[in-house]
């Protein structure tokens, strides 16, 4: 079946929605609006005000109510438009959603999932384009997901919603218009283990998300100069995936991480310094980091370019590592 | 400030259940400042002593299944919400027969069985919880209501008001409380808001609300019940402000720079118990004995929680990191307990 | 709503000065819609075609040392507080002679020579930093004025909330202006406030506030002048509501889902270009000649504008990682020329 | 001169209100309750209630409010009573204080100083005993500080002050009450290079903060075991002083970061990343990372010491990287 990222994602709330009646989608333009990224589009029609929830412009206010509504039985899928305005959001989620279970010697879990678009790369300038998932995948209590494939897109939720704890779901906003080829029977995926999109042996390129297709790319470029590289998409940036990340590195020896956030205290520094502690004595060369520039994100193309990971990054970072005999 | 409750006492036997709740989380509170003092219990310790009353009236007119929602200042709530002092203390002593296995300590009691949320200790941070456990009643088509207590400090923040809003917004079963005790920490009211009249603030959300003196039990009461109703009936949130005040300091820490000396003792004649308790004499319905029989009623139940609390154990260092997440996976079938 | 105008026009000159300030807005604003439409502007772009009696009366009232903060819809309050159509154009061309070297775009207007601070994308992210300009004047002791615009939207919001109250508290000269257009994105005000009188709300902070017809230009300048006097002189915080209608989309990307087109067309019959116009001419104030060429007038501004940003440059990549950090250190000694 | 550290703090903050008028303390309860850590007591009646201002409880509305006051000319010291509460205030931080001088072009700079506590390790349980410094020095545009010393304490405040851009300075709530000398002069800091607090030769020590002392009893420890550690105290965690660390890690070739984040993401991921990357070829073996356990911080006691680095902790890490021969 032809479809885009996008529809893939409304294909897994409907699906949601009629598999559990205590699933309902909240969040700022979710449903008279369709969805500030369309995503929504037409199920407020089908299912109703009750459950496709728009919210006033409050996102500590209906992030909580989330959390409550979730504490209280139901199912939310909490949609924050942007990761931008979760920053409003995140005592929230931090000191209340991640941390009830625990702090409550175990009586209150809270099954919610919280949605949002992230990521740089469309010119809406440095307060609508970060790139936190990464960040967020910091907290304890917290399961972070990053779909970078329609499949994932398509079946990523429900088991989100299986999960009797928080789920973030990141999903980058360049890859909505994405379309391609999905299963007819696709639906729910695991969200434990990382993915190899590519096989090789030269050097492991490790990335999630919105950067996925770039990576894909410079692979395929790479593989051009008999560089073959090894693709992992962690699709789970918490907990992470080492078994995969370490079994690929054993046997590539070289490792370069792609990741959107910025580079001091990304998720590519935690990955960095894993491989350096378990697969330390199998580098043969430093473990590359492809990151985008510590500056907040300006509007003008070039300048965002050149403040965001690339194809022809990623292909010299490879260069470097696979330069290095260690 | 001085004066006694006038109206007459409709049901001596109630205000004598209502006299022994206020007295119960007295004497729990002073026997934790007690413990503080000797070092059984640690961190920050916010105690409810002069704001009795509130809690005790409010909590009165819940019914097992609604839901309640409070700050760091809730041991009196969770007392009254049916917790054991046993439960109550041990989680203080830090032991894993606490409400919360010693994970949460005084600022952090939760109970599922009561439906006893917390236990917050981000001001303001409990509002939008209460709000969504409201929803989730609302959508399930339950006949329930979530009482959801916070201090007039927590007022001016932001999290206040988006949780107002979404509640009247959705005419959601809340039931806010507003513990007006005239500080938050060391800022009065008055130096905090430029509104002072919390009914009126929340008049702006279109809530019905009405303020009540706090040190009174029975207005207490009384207001809660009408409120409740009207919740429970469909009437969206109400707002109660309950004009209370504590009569120590904020926490532990607290030289109490900030007040003078002599507000602290006008208020204190107008101590929740002692007003119950003269009305109930004055109306020949508390004997000496009934009172010493009340007190030492009361103090056995303390002096249980805590011998209950001494002789709990620790929970084992190796279960530190569980919990973190659930260790079932099947809640998307079955659910809680909700 | 098709009531025309109905006062006299006290001072025709000052009235045709009005129509140009919105004329000024209207035109760069449907040059802007081209623009995108050719693709030589990008990312969001968020129009005020239909408000801009609000910015127009508003900013009128304002004197070059005060202060000006905005939302992502701020092309037509930028311009009337004088950054020049070119500067705003080249900055929505991502160009270095934009007013913020092509690092803002349309949502990120800034100006330090007329004390324009943005052009913020954070709906009521710019409510505290008014405050805190205003802050600092008080502080300082300087009768300045800070007038923070933004739409009803953000009104549900947290920071909304804090900043009115801080506002009121310590009395800070702050216009408050809300930009009320019915909706934010595609929800509208009922479906977003409980209590959907703005002027109400403020008042629930002790804020002078009142609802004035945001298509009448002057009836907005008038009241702006009253608001902005009384906040110079001391009055504190006051609060505007500003009853208009935005009648494009509410971005580049929005289908118009949730409203009807007959709305929009019975609000176009209250455009208030057209109204004033209407009423100049009525008064036999404003000939066909004096509006042919006060159209012709604003397009050569706005065609020379686009001129300019097409004529523009690209700032050099290597200075992607300047300004994130100040390059002189010396502040401490100087200050900025606040 | 004999003084604690929150001494130090309240001499720095008299000596910056004296030396220039446009400096105020704001934030809740700084005035009349004398801060809730005591550490402006007495500075209200000393500078009176406009320099000393007590706020309400909206840590958005007025770190926004401090911001604003920043771009109006005045430099204020913003007390967040704690980190914990500081996420409220995020927005603000970083889409305001640390992206505004960029996204303007370099027109609107934020000489704002926040003040906040940080950590745990006194029973306040998961919700008052973050520990998120590392996690702001994610950030671009903000300089994050981080005084473990008496004299950094006093020294860092002036320094941050004359900073054009926002400087956060995380104080460890467990240091306030240290006592110790400090030098009778002592003034301004600079807050630019890491400090090296004890030398050695046989493995690098990394901390700041909190940790500090418990490090250094560390490397006591370890050298009457004749292991002769060097100890670096970070003291600025962004921009983070490469150039010393190296130095170090070059002529020891073995390193243990000491933080009390949780390890996943945690700044001891970033300093791990950072030496693997420019150091790769000096280190005999992997970087130790000694960090919080990943929960919400339990208030029991025993539990709590768990979940925090301690002396043991550090020992043992330095042991496994002394052990190591590469
Ligand atoms: C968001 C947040 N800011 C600050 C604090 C520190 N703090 C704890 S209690 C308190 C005062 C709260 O006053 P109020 O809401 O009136 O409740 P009361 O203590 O009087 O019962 C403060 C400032 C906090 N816990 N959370
Ligand atoms: C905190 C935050 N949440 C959500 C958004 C996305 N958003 C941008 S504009 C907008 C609507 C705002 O409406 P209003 O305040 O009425 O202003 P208007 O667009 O009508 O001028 C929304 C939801 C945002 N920019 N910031
Ligand atoms: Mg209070
Ligand atoms: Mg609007």
């Amino acid at each position: 079946m032809k479809t885009t990222y996008r529809e893939a994602v409304r294909a897994a709330l409907r699906d949601a929605l009629q598999r559990d009646e205590r699933v309902f989608l909240m969040g700022e333009d979710v449903g008279r609006y369709g969805g500030s990224f369309a995503v929504s589009l037409g199920l407020l029609e089908e299912f109703g005000p009750e459950r496709i929830r728009d919210t006033p412009l409050s996102e500590s206010g209906f992030v909580g109510a989330g959390i409550g509504a979730a504490l209280g039985g139901m199912r939310p899928v909490v949609e924050i438009m942007t990761v931008n305005f979760s920053l409003l959001a995140l005592d929230q989620i931090i000191n209340n959603a991640a941390t009830l279970l625990h702090m409550s010697g175990g009586q209150f879990n809270v099954p919610i999932v919280i949605r949002m678009t992230t990521g740089a790369g469309r010119q809406l300038g440095a307060q609508h384009s970060h790139s936190l998932e990464g960040w967020y995948a910091h907290i304890p209590g917290l399961r972070i997901l990053a779909p970078a494939t329609l499949a994932d897109a398509r079946g990523m939720l429900w088991t989100a919603l299986q999960d009797a704890d928080p789920v973030l779901i990141f999903e980058h906003g360049s890859l909505y218009n994405v379309a391609g080829e999905l299963e007819d029977g696709a639906g729910p995926v695991d969200i434990d283990k990382a993915a190899i999109r590519r096989r090789g042996n030269a050097v492991t390129l490790i990335t999630y998300g919105g950067t996925l297709p770039l990576v894909l790319e410079a692979a395929d470029r790479l593989a051009g100069d008999g560089i073959d590289a090894e693709v992992l998409d962690l699709r789970t940036l918490r907990p992470l995936d080492d078994g995969t990340i370490f079994n690929s590195v054993g046997k590539t020896h070289r490792a370069v991480v792609v990741d959107e956030g910025w580079r001091s205290g990304s998720l590519s520094a935690e990955i960095a310094a894993r491989i350096g502690e378990h697969a330390f004595f199998d580098l043969d060369a430093p473990v590359e980091r492809v990151c985008s520039e510590e500056v907040p994100v300006p509007y003008a193309k070039h300048m965002e370019l050149a403040a965001l990971p690339s194809v022809e990054r990623v292909v010299a970072a490879v260069r470097k590592a696979v330069g290095n005999r260690g | 400030m001085n004066e006694r409750r006038e109206q007459a006492i409709p049901d001596a036997g109630h205000a004598r259940h209502l006299l022994r709740q206020m007295l119960r989380v007295r004497t729990l509170e002073e026997k934790c400042i007690e413990l503080y003092s000797a070092a059984k219990i640690r961190g920050f310790l916010h105690v409810y002593i002069g704001e009795e009353a509130v809690a005790a009236g409010v909590l009165e007119t819940l019914a097992p299944e609604d839901a309640v929602v409070a700050t760091y200042r809730e041991h009196g709530h969770a007392l009254l919400r049916g917790l054991s002092a046993g439960s109550i203390l041990a989680e203080m002593y830090g032991r894993l027969e606490g409400c919360c296995r010693g994970r949460g300590g005084s600022m952090h009691l939760f109970d599922a069985a009561t439906r006893f949320y917390g236990g917050n200790a981000i001001v303001a941070g409990g509002l939008p919880l209460a709000v969504g456990l409201a929803l989730a009643d609302k959508m399930a088509g339950r006949r329930r209501v979530t009482a959801c207590f916070f201090g007039e400090g927590a007022v001016a923040e932001g999290e206040f008001h988006e949780s107002l809003n979404l509640a009247a917004l959705w005419q959601l079963p809340v039931l806010f409380c507003c513990e007006n005790n005239l500080y938050a920490m060391g800022t009065a009211l008055f130096r905090s808001e430029s509104q002072t009249d919390m009914a009126l603030k929340a008049a702006g959300y279109e809530i019905p609300a009405w303020a009540v003196d706090g040190m009174d039990v029975l207005a207490v009461e009384e207001a809660a019940r009408r409120a409740v109703d009207a919740v429970r009936s469909g009437g969206g949130p109400h707002f109660l402000e309950l004009r209370t005040y504590r009569f120590r300091a904020h926490s532990m820490f607290d030289p109490e720079l900030y007040r003078e000396k002599s507000e602290v003792a006008r208020w204190m004649e107008r101590d929740p118990i002692v007003l119950i308790k003269s009305a109930l004499e004055a109306a020949g319905e508390l004997s000496d004995e009934q009172w010493a029989a009340l007190q030492a009623d009361v103090d056995a139940e303390v002096a249980a929680g805590v011998e209950f609390a001494e002789a709990g154990t620790l929970e084992p260092v190796e279960d530190l990191t569980r919990f973190v997440y659930s260790e079932r996976n099947d809640v998307a079938e079955g659910g809680p307990a909700a």
